[in-house]
């Protein structure tokens, strides 16, 4: 009899769908597109900390390069009422994500901190997960890429340099999550403060439109983010729930 | 025996029964509970949330389990087939090549001479193309 | 009945297809080589430079991460389907057509899998990790993810592989041990060890009857379950144009579509280079032609089906993968699919066209150029047009990617003429079943009674 | 040994983020929490494995001044970041400032000194006939000559022409040219902004740049000045458009960008007006003519105005610049009406031959709407205490084209004899017309002391490769100041990777070769930094030992003083307010045969070529065109279909002095008559990512003067002639068009920004 209890609890426990109040944390972003400027620091910050490859010309001009995080432009209207939008677009470590469903080995998942997170040497390069993430900022490493000398003595020790064969992307600088909560351990704080960890692009961004934090932390600077009237997220039909939030660019034209 | 399957024998000589369907049903089954309980058992064992589904997916699993059925029914199939036919051949048995290719024969067992003289007055007034003797090593 | 096979006694049956295993002329030699040499040259060469330098050798970038690898995949599966299929439908509803082709069909259908299996290998970015999808014990306590359509391809087409080999080889049975008295040396080994001692007991051919039946009836869900799978691995993403309840019976009819076509080839050439004229007749064509004739009205009527929902959703996301795909780059090969698939098809209509052969063989592979060309679109129009238009891309197959292409097909005519030597291509005692039981004067007289 | 890894760094950022003011900065950032941040001074080669390090230093990649703080472990740099302390990016850096470690570990570093072994007039330049000598040679080479030429009173035809320096490089610079008793000693930076000085000396008396207070501003009209991506202090301006935009409570920023080819500040703005290139000064005065005449202005000099603006009505202003009459007064009201304002000009604007005017104009405005002194307008910094005694206000030694032509002339005249070369690159940024590396060639002896093997470089006789910024000692004043004056210190963040020395070194190596000592006694740059710094130390308000000020200040890596000038009321002399006007804008080229106007432009990634040797560089997509690797030309998609090119045509494009190649690229927002090509790439030499990639437009610009004497480099017409070749642009963008799948969405309610909402972290008080 114990047995079958056993069973039908793991059954009720199981069925429960993956939920945000599982996690410890629910890592967020909030970009205010009323002041991205694109100016591009978040990409170059983000090729720094994270060894993204230089694929070099050709291989750029036949669509390869590896941008954890792109700038998108967007035009309205001819000139001379051109309008010109950037929108920063990154992993949007969706909680329904359907890159995560698709991989046949689960070299992709969630993680406790509600990340989409991408096990490099468990991927087997079926590409899947690109074709059914609806934002494409899954990239793929089509050759072993290397760095010219000494350029390679810049590589951060705290990420992987990926081989041929492997997806990537971004990963909200999870060593750095990592790293905070070492930190937070070893002051023997259970949570890692507000503010007290910021990824590559977060921290550069030279306009502050980017903020990042835990959205679970209702305090915190994202959480406040979130409940502005401006707030949105991209593709939101498609159900995927992104963890990344988007501010309206404000449009003063308008009456 | 025969070159070619010969409709309505078995009712001549009488016996329809076969345990092949019981294998299929068996092996389907249980190939199906056996899908559904690797495609569960994997996701419980191994916990990797995803797309923020379920540990377990029923509609999925449900087409693995499908999948395993068909295999396990087959393979099941397969082995009953070779069981209930009594192949492959362990020993030697008697065997006609001509069957093979247009004569049909017949085979009668006979433990002594006398029975095989009986046997071959019946095959021959039956109109038997030739009767012969074959000794079967015991 | 056509009149040439009146002639026929169950003696010549055993003759012809014994004949076919053993003669071989320099041509079938010739042939096996050239097939050969193209497999090795233009099928593993290409390969093994992918797999040193990356798939980065293909065409395929951000976002067409998928590229013809995947179409031939789906081509080769599709070109397995009807094989076995048909061949089980057609005994379930016992027509007699079927029994002198069914044998290469099914070899057909056995071989494209194969060959599909060997694309999932060129296609993936680490191959050799690939049994990872296996579900398997192993220390990095890691197992395959069931949810994923991919996995289910993987359980699907093992499972498929399974099924077809074993029916292939039920069916075949009773022609070992009729060849196995016909053949010496190894062969005789070879056939003594596969046909298992099979004596023609009627007790043997009972069983062999009930239980091919009930493989029959398993393996038509299956062939069905596979091909479904196999669309879904497209269907379950939310790509526009890909994300689409149709494409289960989309391709389902698509790959019995291109099967059928595929089995008029084969026989074709069966019947011309293994002097099998006697066996493969106008009938089989005529009926082929019929099935052809309708699979591709249900092919066509589906393809409007697609363009109407697309139209009909109004979704920008849709209507511009449909767009992309009807006058986009590659709009000319998509009326070049059209033309070969859904207007070329409506010859079959006259009695004449189908029972003339050469024709039929045209049409028949132009009907598969055509649905390699759907596979192809499929996977290179969608994928360049999804929701973020600033991440548009665009897609051309590299020359590696072409020459694996012919290497498969190269590969698959090299198993193909194997199993021509091996394994009788015609049933022997099913086409008896279809001549008259000779009386017992005539035929041969060859008495060796054996222990 | 005391370390600091990313813990402490963050409580930096808070500890930094706290205010300014130079004892309270100073202290902030000796608190607790910094005392873990070490200088170089221990060598890199005693790092503890796996601990990270972090260095305060500044960014040399553009002029601004940034603070950085590098990341290090095991001795090698792994990331540059702003540093949180310094008030002019406060944590924050560009793209090109984080690219700086890939001149750092940039595989076409010059790496020993060399000497050129064949003729420089030989045909073959480069590294093929370069020959390694010691650094003992290279120097006494040089040292033997400057000797020969100071006995025989020479000492003029000495010239040291170097980047545009701060601080105690600038100072030493000057103390060496001093001691060798010559005066030419020139800075040249392409980007300078002359003209803004100019019109600055002549409005407010005084050369020098305000700060600009975009963070409290709640309108900004800019005429042409690309202040987010290229203009002065582009990350500050960033920090303040951010904040005046999102962070205020009670308003939101507007910000209006006058420019004839949307940049990134033109994209960022609410308002992008493109009036007529070399007009926006008779728009300016259009505005101010409207302020004056409907009576947004009651100053007591209101009448002087109205007159000398007499001729600049909206309406005749509206048929000269192309800008609607009522856009004008629209532009007008609002500048007055939502104050604190800011008008600011340069870029573009300011490279006219009418561009001092402009920026008159520009400042007229300011002035009118009440802008000067006030929180949100422009403050003028205090000369800063801690200035190095010996240097002198930054811009003066600055070079315009006027006096790099008559550097070129006397190099021709043989009055130059030896010319040392320092960072910059005038082969590559002069444009063609200047004939300049012509004139290189008359010159006996030059020495470069590069770090690359640039266009220049590749003229010398003698090179004696200096370290990158991240290898050497130095400091820096930001000009212009953040309101008050701050300094910041720059130090060695990994031990040298190649046989290079920091070009103060060599320098002062040279002095004491010179036999200089009793003047110049410091044996390198470091003991001149501190010594420097011990004055600053001294003038300042002490509070510890100096050694323990020193390792503070090295540890913060910026320094600031509180002083701010409190803002007298300026009132502009009659005299100046009587001349106000703006002169019509000449083009060189007849406008029959050269239809078109180039508009030349400073690449996000690239700066001034600067950046071209950075692969990060040459892969980050520019961010209006998405395009990577190489050049092309931007042309209004109404003017292609004219002309019938389209996206990929490779075209001519001729001036009357030289002609470059470039492929096409549609630009929506674009006057049909203006073609703008980034400035940047077309390298012919600068190593393997740079080399012979894309075209320089500066090579083919019009040698076109301002009153003042500096180059109006966007008053060039040019043609476009067909060639019929085509390419595939390598960009990442497919198609910039949304198809109503709102992926960017805009809200149209102004209220709707809500600045409790937004949890930015707030800018400090500066």
């Amino acid at each position: 009899m114990d047995f079958f209890e056993r069973i039908r609890d793991g059954w009720d426990k199981h069925r429960k769908p993956a939920h945000e109040d599982d996690f410890d944390y629910a890592w967020t972003m909030a970009i205010d597109l009323d002041i991205c400027t694109g100016c591009g620091a978040c990409v170059t910050a983000c090729q720094a900390e994270n060894n993204l490859p230089i694929v070099g010309e050709e291989e750029f001009a036949r669509g390869r390069e590896i941008k954890w995080i792109r700038i998108e432009r967007y035009w309205e209207g001819e000139f001379p009422d051109a309008k010109l939008s950037f929108i920063p677009m990154m992993c949007q470590h969706c909680d329904a994500a359907p890159c995560e469903t698709v991989c046949p080995v689960s070299a992709t998942y969630h993680n406790q901190d509600g990340l989409n997170t991408q096990i490099y040497n468990r991927c087997i390069g079926t590409r899947a997960c690109a074709v059914y993430c609806p934002y494409e900022v899954r990239y793929f490493n089509y050759t072993s890429h290397h760095w010219e000398e000494p350029l390679d003595q810049q590589l951060n020790p705290d990420v992987t340099v990926r081989e041929k064969g492997v997806m990537e992307k971004c990963t909200f600088c999870i060593q750095r999550i990592r790293q905070a909560k070492d930190r937070a351990k070893d002051d023997g704080r259970r949570r890692i403060r507000d503010g007290e960890v910021q990824p590559a692009c977060v921290q550069s961004c030279p306009a502050q439109a980017m903020t990042f934090g835990d959205r679970k932390d209702t305090q915190s600077r994202v959480a406040k983010m979130i409940n502005n009237p401006r707030a949105y997220r991209v593709l939101d039909e498609l159900n995927t729930s992104p963890s990344v939030i988007y501010l309206k660019k404000v449009d003063a034209d308008a009456p | 025996m025969s070159p070619v399957p010969i409709e309505g024998v078995e009712e001549v000589l009488g016996k329809k029964f076969s345990v092949i369907k019981r294998f299929t049903f068996v092996g389907a089954v249980c190939g199906g509970m056996l899908g559904f309980a690797l495609a569960a058992g994997t996701a419980v064992l191994y916990l990797h949330p995803t797309g923020g589904r379920p540990i377990i997916t029923i509609p999925p699993f449900l087409i693995i389990a499908y999948e395993l059925t068909i295999l396990f029914g087959i393979l099941a199939t397969v082995l009953g087939f070779f069981l209930s036919a009594r192949l492959p051949m362990i020993k030697e048995r008697v065997y006609v090549p001509a069957t093979a290719v247009d004569k049909f024969a017949v085979t009668v067992a006979c433990d002594s001479q006398p029975h095989f003289q009986q046997a071959a007055k019946i095959l021959s007034t039956a109109g038997a193309g030739e009767v012969s003797q074959l000794e079967e090593e015991a | 009945m056509p009149p040439e096979e009146q002639s026929l006694v169950y003696a010549d049956v055993n003759r012809d297809v014994v004949r076919s295993l053993l003669v071989t002329g320099p041509r079938y030699y010739v042939a096996l080589y050239t097939a050969l040499g193209v497999t090795v040259l233009c099928f593993f060469f290409p390969w093994f430079y992918q797999l040193f330098y990356g798939i980065g050798a293909a065409g395929m970038n951000h976002p067409n991460v998928w590229g013809t690898y995947l179409s031939s995949f789906i081509f080769w599966i599709g070109l397995s389907h009807s094989g076995t299929l048909l061949s089980c439908v057609l005994h379930l509803t016992n027509s007699p057509w079927r029994k002198a082709m069914y044998r290469s069909a099914e070899a057909m259908t056995l071989f494209s899998l194969m060959v599909a299996g060997v694309m999932v290998f060129v296609h993936v970015g680490r191959p050799w990790f690939l049994h990872w999808a296996l579900p398997y014990p192993n220390q990095m306590e890691m197992w395959p993810n069931f949810r994923s359509p991919l996995l289910f391809d993987v359980m699907a087409i093992a499972t498929y592989l399974t099924g077809s080999i074993m029916f292939i080889y039920m069916g075949s049975i009773p022609d070992f041990a009729a060849v196995r008295d016909r053949t010496t040396g190894w062969r005789r080994h070879f056939y003594v060890l596969m046909s298992m001692g099979w004596r023609g007991t009627d007790r043997e051919w009972h069983r062999l009857g009930l239980a091919y039946t009930f493989l029959a009836v398993l393996i038509i869900p299956l062939a069905v379950s596979v091909h479904s799978i196999v669309s879904w691995d497209f269907a379950m993403s939310i790509v526009p144009a890909l994300h689409q309840t149709i494409f289960a019976p989309y391709f389902v009819v698509g790959a019995i579509y291109s099967g059928t076509a595929g089995i008029v080839t084969v026989m074709f050439l069966l019947r011309k280079y293994m002097d099998f004229g006697q066996y493969i007749t106008t009938v089989h064509f005529d009926n082929l032609g019929k099935l052809l004739l309708a699979l591709s009205l249900m092919w066509t009527y589906i393809n409007l089906i697609e363009i109407f929902t697309a139209w009909y959703s109004g979704s920008s996301a849709e209507l511009e993968a449909l767009t992309y795909k009807l006058f986009g780059y590659y709009g000319a090969l998509y009326w070049e699919m059209i033309l070969f698939c859904a207007l070329a098809p409506l010859l079959l209509i006259s009695t004449r066209f189908r029972t003339s052969f050469v024709p039929m063989l045209i049409l028949s592979i132009a009907i598969n150029i055509g649905m390699y060309t759907e596979r192809f679109l499929i996977v290179a129009t969608s994928l360049s047009r999804q929701y973020l238009p600033d991440a548009w891309g665009f897609y051309v197959p590299s020359a590696v990617e072409v020459s694996i292409l012919l290497g498969s097909l190269a590969m698959f005519t090299t198993l193909f003429l194997l199993f021509v030597k091996l394994i009788p291509s015609i049933s022997i005692y099913e086409v008896k079943e279809t001549l008259a039981t000779p009386s017992n004067k005539t035929g041969s007289d060859a008495w060796q009674p054996s222990h | 040994m005391a370390n600091i890894d990313r813990r402490d760094f963050l409580k930096l950022v808070g500890a930094g983020s706290v205010g300014a003011g130079s004892g309270f900065m100073l202290a902030e950032s000796i608190k607790h929490p910094v005392e873990y941040l070490i200088p170089a001074v221990i060598p890199p080669e005693d790092f503890s494995p796996g601990i990270v390090t972090w260095y305060n230093s500044v960014c040399g990649m553009c002029s601004a001044g940034c603070g950085i703080s590098v990341r290090t472990r095991e001795g090698r740099a792994k990331k540059i970041e702003g540093n949180p302390a310094h008030p002019v990016n406060q944590g924050r850096l560009c793209a090109l400032g984080q690219a700086g470690l890939q001149v750092l570990y940039n595989p076409d570093r010059l790496t020993a000194p060399a000497r050129r072994t064949h003729p420089r007039d030989s045909a073959a330049l480069g590294e093929a006939n370069w020959e390694q000598i010691t650094w003992e040679e290279g120097l006494t080479t040089v040292a033997q000559r400057l000797n020969e030429l100071r006995e025989g009173g020479q000492s003029d035809s000495i010239c040291l022409l170097s980047e545009g320096v701060r601080g105690h490089l600038a100072s030493l610079f000057e103390l060496f040219i001093a001691q060798l008793g010559s005066d030419r000693l020139l800075h040249y930076d392409f980007s300078h902004p002359h003209s803004l000085y100019a019109a600055n000396q002549r409005f407010f008396g005084e050369q020098v740049l305000p700060y600009y207070d975009v963070k409290n501003t709640r309108y900004l009209l800019s005429f042409g000045a690309d202040y987010l991506g290229s203009w002065i202090s582009p990350v500050h301006h960033s920090l303040g458009f951010g904040h005046s935009r999102q962070g205020q409570s009670g308003f939101r920023g507007q910000f209006v960008q006058i420019e004839p080819r949307m940049s990134i500040s033109g994209a960022a703005a609410d308002q992008w007006i493109a009036a007529k290139p070399g007009t926006e000064g008779f728009l300016a005065l259009g505005i101010a003519h409207h302020i004056v005449s409907s009576g947004h202005y009651r100053g007591a000099d209101r009448a002087d105005w109205a007159k000398s603006l007499q001729n600049y009505s909206t309406g005749r202003v509206a048929e000269q610049t192309g800008v609607p009459a009522d856009t004008i007064a629209q532009l007008a009201d609002a500048f007055m009406g939502n104050r604190p304002s800011l008008a600011i000009g340069g870029g573009g604007a300011g490279s006219h031959s009418n561009g001092v005017d402009t920026l008159i104009a520009v400042n007229a405005l300011n002035y009118l709407a009440g802008n000067i002194g006030k929180a949100g307008g422009l403050a003028f910094n205090p000369i800063p205490v801690a200035y190095p005694t010996a240097a002198i206000l930054p811009h003066a030694r600055q070079a315009n084209y006027r006096k790099m032509l008559a550097l070129a002339e006397d190099a021709r005249r043989g009055k130059i004899q030896v010319l040392l070369l320092s960072g910059t690159n005038p082969v590559f940024s002069l444009p063609a017309a200047a004939k300049f590396q012509e004139a290189l060639t008359a010159i006996p002896l030059v020495v470069s002391l590069s770090s690359f093997m640039d266009e220049t470089t590749a003229m010398a006789d003698l090179i004696l490769p200096s370290h990158t910024y991240l290898e050497s000692w130095g400091d820096d004043f930001p000009e212009p100041g953040v309101g008050f004056s701050t300094g910041s210190v720059s130090q060695p963040v990994v031990s040298p990777l190649y046989n290079t020395r920091a070009t103060g070194d060599i320098i002062l190596a040279l002095a004491h070769k010179l036999n200089l000592s009793e003047t110049m006694p410091w044996p390198d740059m470091k003991d001149y930094l501190k010594a420097g710094w011990r004055e600053i130390y001294r003038r300042g308000p002490g509070q510890e030992s100096f050694e323990s000020f020193w390792i503070a200040l090295v540890r913060a890596g910026v320094w600031g003083e509180k002083t701010r000038r409190e803002s007298t009321g300026f009132v502009p002399d009659k005299q100046v307010v009587r001349n106000i006007g703006v002169t019509p804008p000449q083009f060189s080229g007849d406008s029959e045969a050269y239809p078109f106007i180039l508009h030349p432009y400073l690449s996000i990634g690239l700066h001034d070529g600067r950046g071209a040797n950075l692969p990060w560089m040459q892969e980050l997509p520019d961010p209006l065109t998405s395009v990577v690797y190489g050049s092309w030309v931007e042309l209004n998609p109404a003017t292609a279909e004219r002309l019938g090119f389209a996206e990929g045509d490779l075209v001519k494009v001729e001036s009357p002095y030289g002609s470059i190649t470039v492929p096409v690229y549609l630009y929506r927002a674009l006057r049909p008559e203006v073609i703008a090509i980034p400035i940047g790439q077309g390298h012919s030499e600068y190593g393997r990512y740079a080399k012979d990639r894309g075209s320089n437009p500066i090579q083919i610009l019009a040698p076109q003067m301002d009153t003042t004497g500096n180059l109006a480099w966007s008053a060039t017409r040019v043609r476009l002639v067909a060639t019929g070749e085509k390419v595939a642009l390598v960009k990442t963008g497919g198609t910039s068009r949304q198809l109503g799948r709102e992926i960017i969405q805009t809200t149209t309610s102004s209220a709707a920004y809500n600045a409790q909402d937004s949890g930015r972290i707030p800018l400090r008080e500066v």
